[in-house]
């Protein structure tokens, strides 16, 4: 079993790694990587907007953007790969290659997320800032820009590096759209070798463990950052633990 | 910057006149006819739900009114304002509030320099300059790098004070400044109300330090179900307050 | 016309499957697309005097891509039946193809209707399914070839369906790892394997349908099948088929 | 587009048969893997709740792997893996008995049920700690305190992202047929892999993820203003 | 229910010895030696940060001791009680917090029912009559099906006492009960604890309201820095602080 596992990585590492390239598109880590972060870093100002327009009073902003959020969370990732992979040629009229199709999809899908997050982000700041900038003077945008989503993104920072590790595990889906990425190079090595899909999964499983677990790692470690830089000033939220600690003998 | 050309000199700071207020059915404000005279000090007091907050918080629009006017230094304050000119016209009224709302991601004195660069477009240079004199006035020239949550809860409060001041307001207006603050900390904040005061700064102040007002306050104005039911000279006030509501408050606020 | 505009452009489009050797799979050491299919777009390109470009096409796509005209050509392993027929247009068969059934060595069973009622794998969305279904079978379906053989070795299922080669193949691997499988030598189903095309271009079917005919007398498919599938591979499998029009063909489509 | 028509599909027996049946299966695996993710991640939450380091570094283990590695990757090696290690009759009997919708099952269920606890932890650690303390002080044990005041107000705090989780897992259910599980989504391949009408039965397909999803959501906030404390928090 | 044998009648309620408690290195309390007799009311004040708050939760043991006794009622918190007996000790002590932390998905009855019910082991028949006649008391029989949200300041904190006393405790612990209401409601709270205190209940209360102290107290505490600098009755307290601290603490108060 283990012997197997050296072989078929020592065999395959490159494809795992690159794909095809530089004899075929871009796959393996780095091509699921590439699509995550580009896809989180577009969803970003994407889900800041669509969270602006849900908490806006203007049904022209928010019933649209209500929609948007409210299908894209509620359709399989999968349904929505393949719509955006059908539909936006024909709406655009050109052909658009199957990375930017993931890429467009994961950016709605991500960006309708983090829309949650963000608006979460900002109504937990309370009308105690809004109503502070208002009366000295700040209008909305400005209000907005320097003063509520300063605060709003920087609190929700843990969260939108969570869903960031989401995005990972989701480009696996690439590959009903045969975009290479980890999963698919995994699937190629897996009917090259067709007798030893347990080895390759677990392969593909630790590499994926890896790659979020580091990530999720980071996330811990800036959420206690953030606690810390706060209890100043609400007295950080004790865990149940910590809390009993003082109260049980 | 284009400054509203100001009323003359003689004429009242805030002037309410008929102003009514609701909140869905509730009555909030009822009939409100007052005036604030430049360089006065009027402290607002009454029951819990009295409308003290609505009232001052109308002055700058962070309520609207139903009908009935409000002007500001000769300026309307509802009605027909929007936009850039109603932040031009809130940029110029000071706002305290109980729970501070100092900006928690900037330090004390970055929330004092923020709006005069963003809002008056000040050099950077200037409003450093303008909000460390400020800073040093309420006392905390020592603390200007340390960010709210280092703070006091009197600190805070006066790093609010003096981000209020940066914007040059013609008048201050104080909601229950101090009572969220530990007992031993609303001096603190008082001194430098009291120094505000002195130097002729036309202040309305919802609070229920008795004290101050019997100090400090040129009138009080009693409130109670949404109407102001007497306004009189401290004196007048705590001698011989004439509404049967306003003996009742004064008895509670001594236990 | 689709034909003319691949002439302009002098470019043809071919999707191909990604990961089915030995048809269309990155080859493990150069990692680039080889196969069977691939070689024959390349000499169908060739012929036509223009440049072949490679599409590589999941099972979900293989088929909207033709209908929306993204590529021109499906070469993909894909079988002839009516409802597809109605969504599509194949070209004349350039092979016959059998789906072949696999179960343990040890399995008393010798014909596939020894297998009616029982458990059968294969892969999802493909024509070894609908054999398995037409077989009064019950179908266990899985994204790829190796999890079917892995639930067979597993129990998870009696037997399993795939085409001849990949049968071939996996029994020839079981001899040496795992179980030994043996083949049920009467196929499951026959089908015809044809080139998929938009429908309503009979220029291009013509041209298709005679470029096969030319490279099928040249000795090219032989050829290309020998290379790949041919007595010197694991699959050690002769081609006995011709080119014929689907009419002349004498067997029971699919529905 | 030319020949588009749903209707084709719906109208056909079998393929609505084939349909109807998918979401049959997409229910079970949906509610069997919710009801076994629930219970789990109360005990995974009683674990970290105890006073142990080694237990409470075994809930963090569990919570780790299963968020960190695609839920797909999770079914495969509980289908493969896993079952490959079972004694022989545990595995004739699983295979007999629907192994891949038990697998499906169990795998989902366990990969949710560290999301369940971790939700429900949040919800935990956003009840003030003076509720605790008041309970303490009152004289109520641990327990006492968790049962009657804690958990009340952690389980509101928790609902949306429950709510959340729960559409997911919901959504999650498509992922079993890699293991073979005819669910929806299965079905909607086998439809289209006959028919070739790949538009039509995405629709189709799409139109009931949404209004399952939908009514999903509309009943958790059904639920959270049942739940909703009197007079607001 | 097993009542812990009383000790005899002329013994203190509440005894510290020696007591010394550090948080990590900082020492929150520092060789504390006093007694609080039956029937006593003994009002605690200082400035922010002395360990008043520190004082009053070792008494129930929400925060541990490091070195030092307390003895409850002539029996040892500290020390080996543990579980079952420590609840049951810590159910015969009433406390009272500033920010009341009644349990906010209950009903003013149910807040006041839950611990008789469940530690107890009360009926609800029994617990209910007992509930009524509590909410009653502290003057809110208007209220009892008012979840807490609904509820003022003062009226959340009337039903917090009503629940520590539906525990029945023979001394009850009150850390600044009034400090987060409005000014107007402190009198309703203040009303039940004078009460309380003249039907004879011991009590500690940690308490920024010196008219309060003045009547009521039968001793101050001052604390500072962690130590009991003075114990004295309110007259003398009042009139004549021996120690610097103390005085300027008082001026403080007064602004
Ligand atoms: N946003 C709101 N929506 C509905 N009703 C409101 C709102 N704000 C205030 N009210 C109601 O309006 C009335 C006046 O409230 P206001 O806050 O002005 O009282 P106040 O005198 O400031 O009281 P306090 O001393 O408690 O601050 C009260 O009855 C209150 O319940
Ligand atoms: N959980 C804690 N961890 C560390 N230090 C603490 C903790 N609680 C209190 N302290 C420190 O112990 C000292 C005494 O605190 P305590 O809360 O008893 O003061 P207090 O007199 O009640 O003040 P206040 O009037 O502000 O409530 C302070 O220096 C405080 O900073
Ligand atoms: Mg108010
Ligand atoms: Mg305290």
């Amino acid at each position: 079993m283990i012997a197997d596992i050296i072989t078929i990585v020592r065999d395959n590492w490159l494809l795992l790694l690159v794909g095809q390239y530089p004899n075929g598109p871009l796959g393996g880590i780095a091509a699921t990587l590439i699509l995550s972060v580009l896809s989180i870093a577009l969803a970003f100002p994407v889900s800041v907007l669509l969270a602006l327009a849900r908490l806006s009073k203007a049904p022209l902003l928010y019933w649209p953007a209500t929609a948007v959020v409210f299908i894209a969370r509620g359709v399989p990732l999968l349904m929505l790969i393949l719509w955006t992979y059908f539909m936006v040629p024909i709406i655009t009229g050109y052909n658009v290659p199957g990375f930017a199709t993931m890429l467009v999809t994961l950016v709605i899908y991500e960006g309708a997320f983090l829309s949650e997050i963000v608006r979460g982000g900002i109504l937990a700041l309370g009308r105690g800032q809004m109503e502070a900038a208002k009366a000295l003077g700040h209008g909305g945008a400005s209000a907005m820009l320097y003063i509520i989503l300063p605060q709003a993104l920087f609190n929700v920072l843990p969260s939108i590096l969570s869903q960031f590790v989401s995005a990972i595990k989701e480009t696996t889906l690439g590959y009903v759209i045969n975009v290479p990425e980890l999963t698919f190079a995994a699937n190629q090595i897996n009917n090259q070798l067709l007798t030893k899909p347990f080895q390759v999964f677990f392969i593909l499983a630790l590499i994926y463990y890896v790659v979020c677990w580091s990530l999720t790692r980071a996330a811990t470690l800036l959420e206690r950052r953030i606690v810390t830089k706060r209890s100043g000033l609400s007295g950080a939220p004790l865990a149940l633990t910590a809390t009993a600690a003082t109260v049980e003998p | 910057m284009t400054q509203s050309q100001p009323a003359q000199a003689g004429a009242p700071m805030i002037t309410f006149s008929n102003v009514q207020k609701r909140y869905g059915a509730v009555p909030a404000l009822i009939d409100i006819n007052a005036e604030v005279a430049r360089g006065e000090v009027v402290v607002v007091c009454g029951p819990s739900g009295s409308g003290k907050s609505t009232l001052i918080r109308t002055v700058n629009r962070l309520e609207e009114i139903q009908a009935g006017s409000i002007q500001f230094d000769g300026q309307e304050v509802h009605g027909s304002l929007r936009g850039k000119q109603l932040n031009r016209l809130r940029s110029r009224i000071g706002f305290v509030f109980q729970s501070f709302n100092l900006f928690p991601h900037l330090s004390a004195l970055d929330n004092v320099m923020l709006s005069p660069i963003k809002i008056n477009g000040a050099s950077r240079e200037a409003a450093r300059a303008t909000a460390m004199r400020l800073l040093d006035r309420v006392g905390l020239s020592n603390k200007i790098q340390s960010f709210p949550a280092q703070l006091s809860g009197g600190q805070q409060q006066r790093v609010a004070i003096a981000r209020a001041l940066a914007m040059e307001p013609p008048a201050m207006l104080f909601d229950e400044p101090t009572s969220a603050l530990d007992p031993e900390m609303v001096g603190e904040v008082l001194a430098v109300m009291r120094s505000l005061a002195s130097e002729g700064m036309t202040m309305m102040c919802v609070t229920h330090e008795m004290g101050f007002a019997r100090d400090v306050a040129d009138r009080v104005w009693f409130m109670d179900a949404g109407r102001i039911l007497e306004a009189a000279t401290p004196d007048e006030f705590f001698r011989n307050p004439q509404h049967e509501r306003a003996k009742r408050f004064l008895a509670d606020l001594r236990h | 016309d689709q034909l003319a505009d691949i002439m302009a452009r002098k470019e043809l489009r071919c999707g191909t499957f990604a990961d089915v050797p030995p048809f269309a799979a990155p080859d493990p050491k150069t990692r680039e697309m080889v196969g069977h299919d691939v070689d024959l777009c390349v000499a169908i390109a060739k012929d036509w005097g223009v440049e072949a470009k490679i599409t590589p096409l999941s099972v979900e796509a293989r088929v909207p891509e033709v209908k929306l005209g993204r590529v021109d050509l499906t070469i993909a392993n894909l079988a002839y039946t009516l409802s597809r027929a109605e969504q599509i247009q194949f070209s004349d068969p350039y092979y016959l193809a059998k789906e072949m059934l696999a179960v343990k060595a040890s399995d008393p069973g010798t014909s596939k209707a020894d297998f009616k009622g029982k458990r059968l794998a294969s892969t999802k969305g493909s024509t070894s399914e609908m054999s398995i279904k037409m077989n009064g079978s019950d179908p266990l379906t899985f994204q790829d070839t190796g999890s079917a053989f892995m639930a067979v070795q597993q129990n998870k299922a009696l037997g399993m369906v795939a085409n001849t080669m990949t049968i071939t193949k996996l029994v020839n691997e079981s001899k040496t790892k795992g179980v030994e499988l043996k083949m049920i030598q009467e196929p499951m189903v026959f089908q015809p394997i044809g080139v998929g095309m938009k429908k309503d271009e009979p220029a291009l079917l013509a041209k298709v349908n005679a470029t096969l005919k030319k490279l099928d007398d040249a000795g090219f498919l032989n050829a290309d099948w020998n290379k790949w599938l041919g007595p010197d591979t694991e699959f050690k499998m002769t081609r006995t088929d011709k080119v014929v029009p689907l009419s002349e063909l004498k067997f029971e489509p699919i529905p | 587009m030319k020949g588009f028509d749903p209707l084709a599909i719906l109208q056909n027996p079998e393929f609505g048969r084939m349909l109807l049946h998918g979401l049959e299966m997409t229910f079970v695996i949906a509610i069997g893997s919710w009801c076994l993710a629930m219970s789990l991640a109360l005990v995974l939450l009683a674990i970290r709740l105890a006073p142990s380091r080694i237990l409470e570094g075994v809930a963090i283990a569990y919570v780790s792997y299963h968020r960190n590695v695609p839920t797909l990757v999770q079914l495969i090696l509980w289908y493969f893996g896993v079952s490959s290690l079972l004694p022989d009759q545990a595995q004739y009997w699983l295979n007999d008995h629907n192994a891949e919708s038990i697998f499906a099952i169990l795998g989902l269920g366990l990969c949710q049920a560290a999301y369940f606890s971790e939700d429900l932890r949040s919800g935990l650690r956003a009840v003030s700690p003076g509720q605790e303390e008041a309970a303490r002080a009152l004289g109520h044990g641990r327990i006492g305190a968790l049962r009657y005041v804690l958990m009340p107000q952690a389980i509101r705090n928790a609902l949306p992202a429950l709510v959340n989780h729960s559409v997911s897992l919901f959504k999650n259910s498509s992922l079993a047929m890699a293991i073979g599980v005819a669910e929806l989504t299965h079905a909607v391949k086998e439809v289209e892999n006959v028919s070739f009408r790949t538009f039509e039965v995405y629709l189709i397909a799409t139109v009931v993820y949404l209004v399952c999803s939908l009514m999903i959501m509309a009943a958790g906030e059904l639920l959270m203003r049942r739940a909703a404390i009197a007079g607001g928090r």
